[in-house]
């Protein structure tokens, strides 16, 4: 994964993240009767999304580059 | 008020203003200390110029006056108060904003300042100064300008004979300028008359209404409904400091009741609108509305033939009681200077200059003053007697919009749900209501009132 | 394309429907210009009069009385600093974006973004931090404080520079490599190209940049509010000083508004057939 | 973001023999602009992501005591707020859609025009030259029920004569219509210096197949023109969400609420209310969702720019 990929989806992992929050803050929290709880429990949920995101961008990206590499070697061999 | 105690008012007015003229010999232009002034843009722009020199002569002080929108005077001054520039030495505040100046400390008290003035502090018309120098027991300026509410109407409408004879068969009373809110809806009523109809005899070219009202997107709109709930002997804000929303639900009525017989335009104007109305011979009369605007309103009688003006007390004797207030930033770093020249303006002589220009004075001694009355000024000066009834109607009057320290901050709120209602969106009762709720968000809860 | 078949009463009913939408757009602008020359009985009137005798009076007004030249002076001075500015730099930063793929679009990205925070939100920010600069001897010297030009040349640079560097990229991009390339081996320089061979070709879209910058920079009015109190004010400041305790003149305000917007109606005139090719923003390739 | 195997090209073009590398060299070039950028944004963005987590009333002690997410859950739950993203919503979709049909209708018009084009197109460009806070005054004045034009010639040829501005049913239109004034022509311009732009050789060959009008506009002029359409409609959404100088102008928000936009309801909360603690709130909801948007709207462009960029 490069640098520019890694920062893609860094970034939108945390606007994942922050929608979140927004999301559990105007429509979940008020299912819970303390609010500490439900904090916690945002965070914990917020994280574990946007972590598994930018995991599968990441799969997703080194994936591509081996297959991409695959592809210029095939290239090249074909060329010898 | 007797002949003597006004000369001895002079008297001590007119010392207090030439106390330090002495000290001012010899100064040269660069020894000058500057001050800042921040007021109203295009505010008699000339006679504040004539005064701003007055004082100049006598201080060595050099007076640099800005001019600003009035419609964001509050937020421009509150900003240089909160970011302690000291950009402006002096500023200029409304009524309601008195309070949250003085409590946050952006303005500097000038009890002890007056301490050995006090025949300049007892001239400031004693209605107003309650309403605008005071907030827990400090004196905070003075005000130098007022546009305290009445009634102007046109005159010659309401002096027609075949007018008057109309409306005695139709509401059974004499036509006269009103005394009490009913009246007042009769009257609007009566003058409403479509285009084609006849007005004092004559065939209208284009609709006459019978009344002129600020319902525009301004606060003005509260400055007109305040004389309706304070003349039920009602406020904005209860003891409590919460909003009484049965009584601003019967003013919001009473308010619509007359909206139909305004002009489409209500919706959209504020003062200078109505005025133009009524200089366009559109309008009959005014509702609770600023005195201050007579020389404007005057105009009428040379715009539209056959047209005079007059002026009286609101319904009920109760109106708005505005001025604007002069007092020095806390952050100004010259206060003594800055003293001088808010004694010096809301001061005897200036006021008088001031009066003679067309501004309306704040002062008893300038407000009483023969000169004023005398009928070859009535184009600038008609309204004084008015305003002196106004002030001993009201004699001892408080409200709790003035007093608390949100003050500033309702009063740039309130407009949005009377106005809902002005357009017909809500009813009185959701207007009230949603005042009294953004009232309660504003303050947090119940307002603090500050006596 | 559909030339071919016009005949005269599609052509008349062409010409006719621009007229209609010239008027349009032209009426309100043409109003207030009448506006400007009414006396100020002939104003608030109902009906509105069409007829009246034209005056001066309100030109007076706002410029004697009022000093509304002032207003002019320095907006004049603070917009096209501004421009200068967010050309120079914006043209640099574009070229490199559009060359060498700095930070691979990402930072391209992020300057955009900056655009989106709305200006009512950064303008208390920046009332404090040119407060706090202005204290300093740097920015006494430079003139970067309250109510000096300075504080609003970098607030509007600020403000224009994403949008000028994303306008600009486009263009430069059209500006085929092989030439800088021969220039390259013809032994110049980089920044010698760039003067002599890049910027020389991407001239319509640098121009429209400009002139966006500077109606930009010329009509904006909360910062010029906010951070100006009286010496560095800007004609949308001005024409407020025309809203008066009498209510508006609106007189005066028609002339000031008319002067005000003069200039920028000339030069973007001047400049219009410049412009039409660079309004494509290099998006159209044939 | 980009797809681009970057191999080894740099080397390559480091021929020259330059005093620095072509990598200094392109981060000196976007110094100048970034120095500005680093500090006026990120410096007002610290600012207000720190107060947004803090009580901060201006007027009562400036900035305040840390209180959490409660400033996100208040805006959240505020009706204001979200009546006032409503009327943003509303009238970007109405004054877009509005700006983008007339004016690539009028390009159209003038494009096909034989004379005049000069002069059509210097009149046209008058609107874009004002101010809003100037010429939205003279509208008021056009507006205006008792002295305004534009009920003056309704009354005229007896149509009936609306309250433009105080009729709380049609006052939000009024400002679109306003806006359409100003922003019609912009559209209009673009895309007809789009139009003027095509090459001319694909449509002669349509010419020549006998293609009809209309499948000439959607197979051969709309997707050459789209890129550039493409533009205009980003560039007027974005300015669009941010509308703040017509409102202030022409209703101040009224009658009511019915015509505050956000940004109109972030000043009334920042410097009117002087609540930065909420104001800063907004505009960080403000900023999430134009990021959102834009991510989904720019990335298109930029891949386009940064594909061209890293082409030989």
């Amino acid at each position: 994964m490069s640098f520019s990929q890694a920062w893609d989806a860094g970034f939108r992992a945390l606007l994942l993240y922050v929608g979140i929050v927004f999301v559990w803050l105007g429509l979940i929290e008020g299912l819970f009767s303390s609010q500490s709880t439900s904090v916690v429990v945002m965070n914990v949920v917020a994280v574990a999304i946007a972590v598994a995101f930018f995991l599968r961008a990441r799969r997703r990206a080194v994936a591509e580059r081996a297959r991409a590499e695959a592809e210029v070697r095939a290239l090249v061999e074909e060329h010898i | 008020m007797t002949n003597l105690l006004r000369k001895s008012l002079l008297a001590a007015a007119f010392m207090a203003s030439t106390a330090p003229a002495a000290l001012a010999q010899e100064c040269n232009d660069a020894d000058r200390v500057p001050i800042t002034w921040s007021t109203i843009a295009g505010f008699y722009t000339d006679a504040m110029a004539k005064l701003v020199s007055g004082f100049e002569a006598k201080h060595c002080v050099k007076v640099n006056v800005v001019n600003i929108d009035n419609s964001q005077l509050y937020n421009k001054q509150v900003i240089e108060m909160v970011g302690e520039t000291g950009a402006y030495d002096v500023v200029t505040l409304e009524t309601s904003e008195k309070a949250e100046f003085a409590e946050n400390g952006f303005i500097l008290p000038m009890t002890d300042y007056f301490a050995d003035k006090k025949a300049q502090l007892d001239d400031v018309a004693p209605t107003l100064a309650a309403l605008t120098t005071q907030y827990k027991n400090d004196t905070w300026g003075l005000p130098y300008y007022t546009y305290t509410a009445g009634y102007i109407y046109r005159a010659d409408l309401f002096e027609d004979a075949g007018e008057k004879e109309a409306f005695k068969a139709k509401y059974g009373y004499d036509l006269a300028a009103p005394t009490t809110w009913a009246q007042h809806r009769d009257i609007a009523e009566f003058f409403t008359r479509k285009k084609g109809d006849k007005l004092k005899g004559e065939e209208l070219t284009k609709d006459f209404y019978g009344i002129g009202m600020m319902a525009g997107p301004f606060p003005e709109i509260q400055d007109e409904m305040s004389g309706v709930l304070w003349s039920q002997g009602s406020d904005w804000l209860t003891d409590e400091g919460k909003v009484p929303v049965d009584a601003v639900e019967k003013a919001m009525n009473d308010y619509l009741a007359l909206l139909k017989f305004a002009p489409p335009a209500a919706l959209t104007v504020t003062y200078d609108g109505v005025m133009n109305q009524m200089k366009d011979g559109q309008i009959a009369q005014t509702y609770s509305f600023f005195l201050d605007q007579w020389p404007n309103a005057v105009q009428t009688e040379t715009s539209v033939p056959g047209a005079r003006m007059g002026v009286a007390e609101a319904p009920e004797k109760k109106a708005y009681i505005g001025g604007f207030l002069l007092a020095v930033s806390a952050s100004s770093a010259h206060p003594k200077e800055a003293m001088d020249f808010v004694a010096y303006i809301g001061g005897h002589d200036a006021q008088a200059e001031f009066a003679k220009a067309g501004g309306t004075s704040t002062l008893m001694s300038v407000l009483s003053d023969p000169q004023f009355a005398d009928p070859a000024n009535r184009t600038k000066t008609g309204h004084f007697s008015t305003l002196l009834t106004i002030f001993d109607s009201m004699k001892g009057f408080r409200s709790n919009l003035f007093d608390t320290p949100f003050g500033a901050k309702i009063y740039n709120t309130m407009q949005i749900p009377l106005q809902a209602a002005a357009a017909g969106q809500i009813d009185a009762r959701q207007a009230a209501e949603q005042l009294a709720e953004s009232v309660d968000q504003i303050c947090g809860g119940p307002c603090p009132i500050g006596k | 394309m559909l030339q071919r078949d016009s005949s005269f009463a599609k052509e008349a009913l062409r010409y006719g429907l621009i007229v209609l939408v010239l008027g349009f757009i032209v009426f309100p602008i043409f109003w207030m210009i009448v506006t400007s020359f009414k006396p100020a009985a002939d104003i608030m009137v109902s009906p509105p009069r069409f007829l009246f005798t034209p005056t001066l009076e309100n030109y007076y007004h706002a410029i004697y009385d009022k000093n509304f030249l002032f207003y002019i002076k320095n907006t004049l001075f603070i917009s096209v600093a501004s421009t200068i500015l967010v050309v120079v730099a914006g043209s640099l930063a574009a070229y490199s974006f559009a060359r060498y793929n700095v930070g691979d679009g990402h930072i391209l990205f992020f300057i955009l973004s900056t655009k989106m925070f709305p200006a009512i939100a950064v303008i208390l920010p920046y009332f404090l931090i040119f407060r706090d600069i202005g204290k300093t001897d740097a920015g006494r010297f430079l003139g970067i404080g309250l109510d000096q030009p300075g504080a609003l040349i970098i607030s509007y640079t600020m403000f224009n520079l994403p949008f000028a560097i994303w306008l600009l990229v486009s263009f430069f991009q059209d500006i085929p490599r092989e030439l800088e390339h021969s220039a390259r081996l013809d032994g110049l320089s980089r920044l010698k190209v760039l003067r002599k061979v890049v910027f020389p070709l991407a001239a319509p879209g640098i121009a429209v940049t400009g002139v966006f910058t500077l109606i930009f920079c010329w009509n904006e009015f909360l910062f010029a509010y906010i951070l100006t109190r009286k010496a560095a004010s800007t004609v949308t400041v001005g024409v407020e000083s025309f809203f008066t305790l009498q209510g508006i003149l609106w007189g005066p305000v028609a002339a000031a508004a008319t002067i005000s917007v003069l200039p920028m109606m000339v030069f973007v005139l001047a400049m219009q057939r410049y412009m039409v090719r660079g309004l494509t923003f290099g998006a159209v390739r044939g | 973001m980009s797809q681009s195997l970057s191999v080894s090209l740099p080397q390559q073009r480091r021929a020259s023999g330059a005093v620095i590398s072509d990598r200094w060299f392109s981060i000196l070039l976007i110094a100048p602009a970034m120095a500005v950028i680093l500090v006026f944004a990120l410096l007002p963005l610290v600012y207000a992501l720190n107060v947004s987590f803090r009580f901060a009333d201006l007027t009562r002690g400036g900035i305040g005591d840390f209180v959490g997410l409660d400033n996100y859950r208040r805006v959240l739950a505020d009706r204001a707020f979200w009546a006032s993203v409503g009327v943003t919503v509303k009238f970007t979709l109405a004054a877009v859609i509005l700006e983008m049909v007339l004016g690539i209708a009028i390009a159209f018009l003038i494009h096909s025009a034989t004379k005049g084009k000069g002069i059509i197109r210097s009149l046209m460009v008058l609107p874009l030259a004002t101010s809003a806070a100037v010429t939205g005054l003279f509208w008021r004045y056009l507006y205006d029920t008792q002295f305004g034009l534009i009920n003056y010639f309704l009354g005229l040829l007896h149509l009936p004569q609306p309250n433009w501005l105080g009729d709380y049913t049609i006052a939000l239109w009024s400002v679109v219509l306003f806006d359409v004034w100003q922003w019609t022509p912009f559209v209009a311009l673009i895309a007809l210096a789009g139009l003027q732009a095509l090459p001319k050789e694909p449509f002669e060959a349509a010419e020549l197949d006998g293609a009809s009008t209309f499948r000439v506009l959607r197979t051969l002029t709309f997707p050459m023109l789209k890129p550039v359409l493409f533009l205009v409609l980003v560039l007027r959404t974005i300015d669009s969400v941010r509308l703040y100088d017509a409102v202030a102008v022409l209703t101040r928000g009224g009658p009511g609420t019915v015509t505050e936009s956000m940004t109109f309801y972030l000043y009334r909360t920042g410097l009117k209310l002087f609540r930065m603690d909420y104001a800063s709130t907004m505009a960080i909801f403000f900023l999430y969702a134009m990021l959102v948007a834009s991510l989904f709207a720019l990335t298109p462009l930029l891949k386009q720019f940064s594909n061209r960029a890293s082409e030989g």
